[in-house]
């Protein structure tokens, strides 16, 4: 729904080189609460791929489950789409990749999908170096599911159920990095302007391209001292202890600068997350500099955004496999099939 | 003293060390006799270890062409692993030889006075001939080659041939090994009036067959097939399956232009991510396959749900092993039936065919890739551990050139262009199984969304109840046709028909087939149906009908096959007599005849319907 | 124009938008009703969505009651969702009550002649009331439950009394939901005759019944039955149990002195990791459960094979969903009683229990704990989605004080020390069932490698054939031994007992009782029998035997059940009848007992013994 | 059998404080190819347990599956041990940890077991800090299944069947860190000076302990140019096309010193691994400069052994929940049940 108004917000788009208007790229209705991030997310996609002129149906959208995995039903629907299991959408998009190489893969999960039940699938898609562009709406929560804690929520942050989270979340951005993606950004679903470039250079990489999105959950957030705003209605929800009202919001984008690339972005429930984005000097081409950024800003209570790694020089699966230029998907029979005459060779051999 | 006597019919039992190179000796002792024109199955019995264990190698010589384990004990048993000399001894039949290494003399204690001891001084014969001490070991195994060839009369020069095909390109090695040869014949021949009782002789049994194992049959298929992504992750014993396809597709499979491969084979995390990998390419166009055993399965039993659901077409190969959990990962059975059958939560259904021997691991295996794209099913290739990792005698594989591969219900860009509105889940034909698009295909139309949940006929997800049904029912209906499409049971009649079946499928028909001679000469005529499939073809319904008394035989606990039979095809249980053999051993037709027989004798309906082994 | 009439019996269905507040003020109209002594039971058909999707919730009083659901169209409608309008309008029987909000006028094209449209402007009073648009959106619910309580004449202190105890502690709550209460009365009473022709009246027909749901009781006979550790993760629609019992046990299992836990509940990273941690707490000798839904079920299926041969007691609660793979997640089945039943390769069996309402959820969870301890085995409660999420009237909880936990066979130091050697795998009393210990009892005796692998009565790692044979018997052994411990079925037979049968279990059993009366006042009576466990006790067999024909009634697409019992019982299929609902909504009298009246009155054995749902 | 000798070479120790002589901490026959590195840990848990005076009968060990998982079989057996399913001990353990906070939890498992198929649950189990030890037996392959290249195995390394590793290696101990263990070593198995004292002090530390340890494979070793040695006998396996014959090998120990605190360790097969052990300079309470030292390191084709990272105030996961002191196995009805009382009270809430 959110997603609608983002529509009206821009009115007609211009068409691109390939003569499509924005429209070529959107999808139906959404059915994710007004307000949710993932369709900020959503229109981010399709903004980066009417702009870069991406034919639409060459593009393969695949997600596990989740609110964030239904996402892309509401964008790009020319192309083909994938809504997997939980979890395992890597694994999906890997045979897909093989078998087709010339499509452009873009795969959506959430964090629960990506970092509690998909975390081995995740790895070793990273470390396959997948060519293919893989988007996590990070909100720190199961939205599907109500509001139980995710693996990428913040230390001491509070679940609806009301208890604190003790544990280190899992950031997924510096795992990336460390297992070996070639393109590893963060940023936030409010943020266009700094969110569609990045989308765009991540479909224009050759390689894994990671980036990690905050995607606040308008229903179920679980932020540091929620404390703010709605107190009657929050009041009158938790006592009738059936979470069934969710009050319409507007997309999270007020963002309020506070120095040089640093800004406070303030959610629904009164709290505030600090974003600060790397800088000119920040150089995206050393791997452990990376890294310790990553970790400073994590130190000051800062969330790193912006293009955080990058190695453009980065071969992806199919070079490692040394597989043909051509889809395997339309190899025919001569190519495929060795024949009789081979076999009754290969007999011999077994005499 | 009694001498056992025989030629060309009878077992010879090897007692082995694992990781001492007799494996290799071993299988040229069977190709040998292979190559003297007589029939041979050789089986390995090896523990799941890599080095230090017993493992066990028996192999049985049969000119009557009899290829299933003969059960029973051994007529010659060659005796090199002192750990397990005492039961060796046991595994010997009365008049029965005993080859040993005499270089320690036996202890006097596991003497058996009713066989015949063979002693040759291996250890001291290779302690004067080698320096290397790893030498000195490896060629233990090839002097006892050397000596059974004496002893049994097998013809020098085959052996020889053998070393020289083993070791082309290497030919230094070709020497040492025929010198290793001759030092064990030479003394058998010197030392013991040569041959035995029990000998072989040149006969001309085998035709054009072959010797090879089902796994290396069932990649060669999948590379005929025409599969051209992968996703596997080892584990005994299908991890040769894909070994196997990839050292083929390796050779055949390369762009002569580019030298770039023509299939990609991609070694997964887990065996989640293997068969998620063969989904998504399956999905995307391509053919896909994965292998697995035991817990493999068990791993891959959501994703079989939603390539069920979702209606995307995969091969499965299941080399299956002695379960349950972990269970005996180098022992045989065939216990994953029902977890295949119904694999997954909710109503679901699998289609399985079961080959018997490897020329049918190749075919099915090819054909498996067109069945799963004309059904948009997955289909599991039911194989097992003795099928796939020994070498059988079968025909020898053949392809027809004419052959194109049936990829199913798949429009084309034009097709969408030509059509009005598509719907991937809409029944056009009747059949059950509807049309689907590739991704890429068109720039407007055929684009769908595939989910696991429920959807309409667009594709469009709904909760909607009689949708829902419309669309389960729907399946139900293109599992009937799939009864249609796939491999027929092969039913033997005898001339005048007989009241009584036996059922039977994958490995266990070599033993069948030699249960029904060995009844048949014990005057109980049996018919006989060979399951090829799942779900049942109308044959099989037939052949139930048609019989007062069925034994289905099985290598598992607990009847599985009898379970589909009697839940599928309505039979009543009472007609169906459950002869299971469980021990993680193939089955023999002694054990089946045997168990037929008691059966027969008080023969009453009443009795309770089951017939199973209590050991080897 | 036509008006239903009747009192404390009839059918209201609310359909409301999800996300905007209803369901806590349909909760309240059901237990207003409640509260008046009347029998009543609502169900929620929500979708799989947080916000703004339509969502039903229909609600059967019975004074008679009947609580399974009626089936066919509802007798009051309460349209609050303007997308569903058209559908909500069919869904009304002739002479039916359509309450909806009148601020916009209907759309003339959907307003059917035979029913009563009754038209509440209910934004328009919220906009006069309220200024804050939440409030606005919150209270429309309030106020329509007000309109109903004067259109069906529901005592207003009673609803008084439960706004009451639902803000106990929030008072600056109650006066502006009483007010809402009122509006929605006046306006009602003010523009309509009120009470309508249907209506309800004070009863005593509740004793000391509760309404409560499947999960909460669930949870608490977790907490009852002892449960320490529990490994979860959050699934559709088994994740309220476990929230359940981790509520509880914040409250209930608190060390008194210190304020620390008396109990631990890890949320796994997924569903392989929450069974792994149940089975390695049972293991180390605490109690521990699980629960999950459809494809949590495949998930784990691995670790349930290792549970079944290595013997860990586990309890698994299965809140069934319609399947196969995500299948439709807020819509109910019992799709999972194969996949359940084998669960894993290999030949393995599972204990399952069967509750059919919230009190026997509690009672068997607890029960469950017992069950698995002394029989060394996974036991899993089979509850689905419309027990599991509704509020369903039932007998009070209770529980007795003397009951002492069964733990089971486990040896402590003592009894080790006088034994001589410890063999976990010996069956000493011969039922099947080994002694364990728990890790750390003894210095020196009772250590063992537990493993899924084949192993001798040591726990030692063996390939011997027989003894891998003698153990797996062993466990079919075991299973006899737990037919005999297992809850018993209920089975009620008429005075002078009928040829006819009815088999059902779990949520069936509403809907089974009131087919009985049904057919019996159509003089076809009926014998029944409730399934209450797996591996099923004599007395299932023995009421088989004794009826020519019976109808199995399962809501799933197979006869899953009756499967399983042609399997185990060996009886004829050509006499199980197939009754089977599987759209996704709870199975209805009207549906069964239609079923059978049509089956029974061509009643051929011949005919095809499937008769199945094609909608609601 | 390897273990058999170590028995061999060091003959009768000293009783312990607990009167217990090395015997009581041995276990049976090892069935792992003579010289398997895996025995050489096992002996080492053996001198660590002994020398720290630990009831045996107090420790639980448990395995995944692989010859890595089959090694405890062969030691500890006074303990209970649980050789549980593949890549999935994480999980038994953490059950198994929180049914039981007294016992000394010792988890063996090996690179395959933890880094392919277990990632997930490896990964979790660290950031859940489970209070245990785990211990990985790292030899790039897969053993038991005849010798695949395993996630951890190094770029360019080769598997039996020839080829080559074009994926980077997974660093479990760096992984470890970032995900938050609170102890991180990594060693060799032949080098008891250095492997003994760290396995003690991991036995200590209070939560969760990880330590790599490089334990090669005698019989598929896949080490970069493996050339030197027994050349007629490899030929001799690889044209027999079979791998059944396992030259008997003796256990690694050798080690040449190169300069100060570098070793270089000479594998069988002739090639060599160089070991860097941390120096007195290098302080192992700092997380990024770890992480950074684990990288250098590797980017000189070094491997960095030793104690890498320990956070001595860490906190378990009993800590987290807040569970009881006693062992929860250990609580009875009058704990657990709450009674009928109460459940009447519980009952009223629901009329
Ligand atoms: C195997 C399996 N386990 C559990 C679930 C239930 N489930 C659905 S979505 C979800 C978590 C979604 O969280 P996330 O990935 O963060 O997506 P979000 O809804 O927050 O966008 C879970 C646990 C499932 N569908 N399948
Ligand atoms: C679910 C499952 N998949 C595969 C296997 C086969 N398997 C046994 S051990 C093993 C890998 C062992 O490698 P590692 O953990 O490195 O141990 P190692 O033998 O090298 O010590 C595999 C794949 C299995 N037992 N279970
Ligand atoms: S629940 Fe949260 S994540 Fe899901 S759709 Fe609503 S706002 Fe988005
Ligand atoms: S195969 Fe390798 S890892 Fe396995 S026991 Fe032998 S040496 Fe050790
Ligand atoms: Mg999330
Ligand atoms: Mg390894």
């Amino acid at each position: 729904m959110s997603y609608q108004k983002s529509t009206f917000r821009h009115p007609k788009l211009p068409v691109n080189d390939l003569g499509f208007t924005h429209q070529a790229y959107e999808g139906p209705l959404s059915t994710l609460c007004a307000g949710c991030g993932h369709d900020s997310i959503g229109a981010a996609i399709i903004q980066s791929c009417h702009e870069l002129s991406l034919p639409p149906h060459r593009i393969a959208k695949l997600s596990g489950i989740g609110c964030s995995s239904k996402a892309p039903t509401y964008f790009l629907d020319k192309a083909h789409g994938f809504n997997s299991v939980h979890g395992r959408m890597p694994s999906i998009v890997t045979g897909a990749n093989m078998a087709n190489r010339d499509l452009v893969y873009i795969g959506m999960s959430g964090d629960g999908d990506t970092s509690a039940i998909g975390l081995g699938q995740f790895s070793h898609v990273v470390r396959r170096r997948l060519n293919m562009l893989y988007i996590v709406a990070n909100n720190g929560v199961y939205g599907l599911t109500k509001g139980q804690t995710s693996a990428t929520a913040d230390l001491g942050s509070k679940s609806k159920s009301g208890d604190v989270n003790l544990l280190e979340g899992i950031d997924l951005a510096s795992l990336a990095i460390q297992l070996g993606a070639t393109f590893v950004a963060r940023s936030f679903s409010g943020d266009k302007q700094e969110l569609v470039p990045l989308i765009k250079a991540a479909l224009s990489h050759r390689g894994f391209a990671f980036i990690d999105v905050i995607s606040p959950c308008v229903t179920f957030n679980n932020h540091v001292g929620s404390t703010k705003s709605y107190d009657y209605i929050r009041d009158h929800i938790e006592t009738a202890s059936v979470t069934d009202f969710i009050p319409v919001k507007e997309e999270i984008i007020s963002t309020c600068e506070i120095g040089s690339n640093c800004r406070d972005i303030c959610l629904h429930d009164g709290s505030t997350i600090r974003l600060q984005s790397v800088d000119e000097s920040y150089d995206p081409q050393d791997r452990a500099a990376a890294m310790a950024a990553i970790e400073a800003c994590k130190a000051e209570d800062k969330t790193l955004t912006g293009l955080l790694y990058i190695d453009p020089s980065a071969e992806d699966l199919h070079a490692v496999l040394n597989t043909t230029d051509k889809p395997l998907n339309g190899l025919t029979e001569s190519v495929l099939c060795p024949g009789n005459e081979v076999l009754q060779v290969i007999n011999n051999s077994f005499r | 003293m009694q001498q056992l006597k025989s030629i060309n019919e009878f077992v010879i039992r090897f007692a082995n060390v694992n990781g001492t190179g007799s494996a290799s000796a071993n299988l040229m002792f069977a190709k040998s006799i292979f190559r003297m024109g007589i029939p041979v199955s050789p089986r390995n019995e090896f523990p799941s270890n890599i080095q230090g264990m017993p493992t066990f190698y028996e192999v049985r010589i049969s000119e009557k062409g009899y290829l299933g384990r003969r059960g029973g004990g051994a007529d010659i048993v060659v005796a090199m692993n002192s750990q397990s000399l005492a039961r060796d001894m046991q595994s010997l039949l009365p008049g029965g030889y005993f080859l040993y290494d005499c270089t320690k003399p036996l202890p006097p204690g596991l003497i058996r006075e009713d066989v015949n001891l063979i002693g040759v001084p291996i250890s001291e014969i290779c302690l004067r001939e080698y320096q290397d001490p790893r030498q000195r070991q490896l060629f233990k195994n090839v002097i006892y080659i050397g000596a059974l060839a004496a002893l049994l009369d097998i013809e020098f020069e085959v052996l020889q041939g053998l070393v020289k095909d083993q070791f082309k390109g290497k030919e230094k090695l070709i020497i040492p090994n025929i010198q290793a040869l001759q030092l064990g014949h030479k003394y058998a021949s010197a030392h013991f009036e040569c041959p035995l009782g029990i000998r072989v002789t040149r006969s001309d049994k085998i035709n054009n067959h072959i010797m090879i194992d089902g796994n290396t049959a069932a990649g060669l298929g999948a590379v005929y097939g025409g599969a051209s992504v992968c996703g596997w992750y080892p584990i005994t014993p299908s991890t040769s399956v894909v070994e196997n396809f990839i050292q083929y597709a390796n050779r055949l499979r390369i762009d002569p232009a580019s030298g770039m491969k023509n299939f990609a084979a991609v070694q997964a995390e887990d065996e989640l991510a293997a068969i998620g990998i063969t989904i998504g390419a399956a999905w995307n166009g391509a053919r896909a396959f994965t292998a697995t055993s035991g817990p493999g399965i068990s791993l891959m039993t959501e994703f079989l749900g939603l390539a069920y659901f979702a209606e995307v077409p995969i091969v499965l190969i299941n080399v299956q092993r002695a379960g349950p959990s972990t269970g005996m990962p180098t022992r045989t059975q065939q216990p994953d039936v029902l977890a295949c059958a119904y694999a997954s939560h909710g109503d679901t259904k699998q289609v399985m065919l079961f080959p018997s021997t490897p020329k049918e691991c190749f075919d099915q295996t090819a054909e498996a890739f067109d069945l799963a794209e004309r059904l948009q099913t997955p289909v599991i290739v039911m194989s097992d551990l003795d099928l796939g990792m020994n070498d059988h005698l079968c025909e020898a594989l053949d392809w027809d050139d004419d052959t194109r591969y049936n990829r199913g219900k798949v429009l084309n860009a034009e097709q969408l262009e030509e059509m009005g509105k598509f719907g991937r889940y809409l029944d056009s034909d009747g059949d059950g199984i509807c049309y689907r698009t590739y991704p890429g295909t068109h720039p407007t139309k055929g684009a769908f969304f595939t989910r696991g949940t429920s959807r309409d006929h667009y594709a469009v997800y709904t909760e909607l109840g009689d949708i829902y049904v419309d669309n389960v029912d729907r399946l139900n209906r293109k599992f009937d046709t799939a009864a249609t499409l796939l491999p027929k049971p092969v039913i033997r009649t005898r001339d005048k028909g007989s009241k009584v079946g036996l059922i039977y499928y994958g490995t266990t028909s070599a033993a069948a087939t030699e249960t029904v001679d060995l009844l048949a000469a014990k005057g109980i005529s049996l018919d006989s149906c060979c399951i090829k499939s799942f779900p049942f073809s109308e044959e099989v319904t037939q052949f139930i009908d048609s019989h007062e008394r069925l034994y289905v035989v099985e290598q598992n606990r607990d009847g599985q096959m009898r379970t589909l039979l009697i839940n599928e095809l309505e039979t009543n249980p009472k007609k169906l007599t459950k002869v299971v053999h469980y021990d993680g051993l193939p089955i023999s037709a002694r054990f089946i005849s045997g168990s037929i027989e008691a059966h027969q004798q008080h023969n009453s309906a009443g009795k309770r319907s089951t017939l199973k082994v209590a050991s080897r």
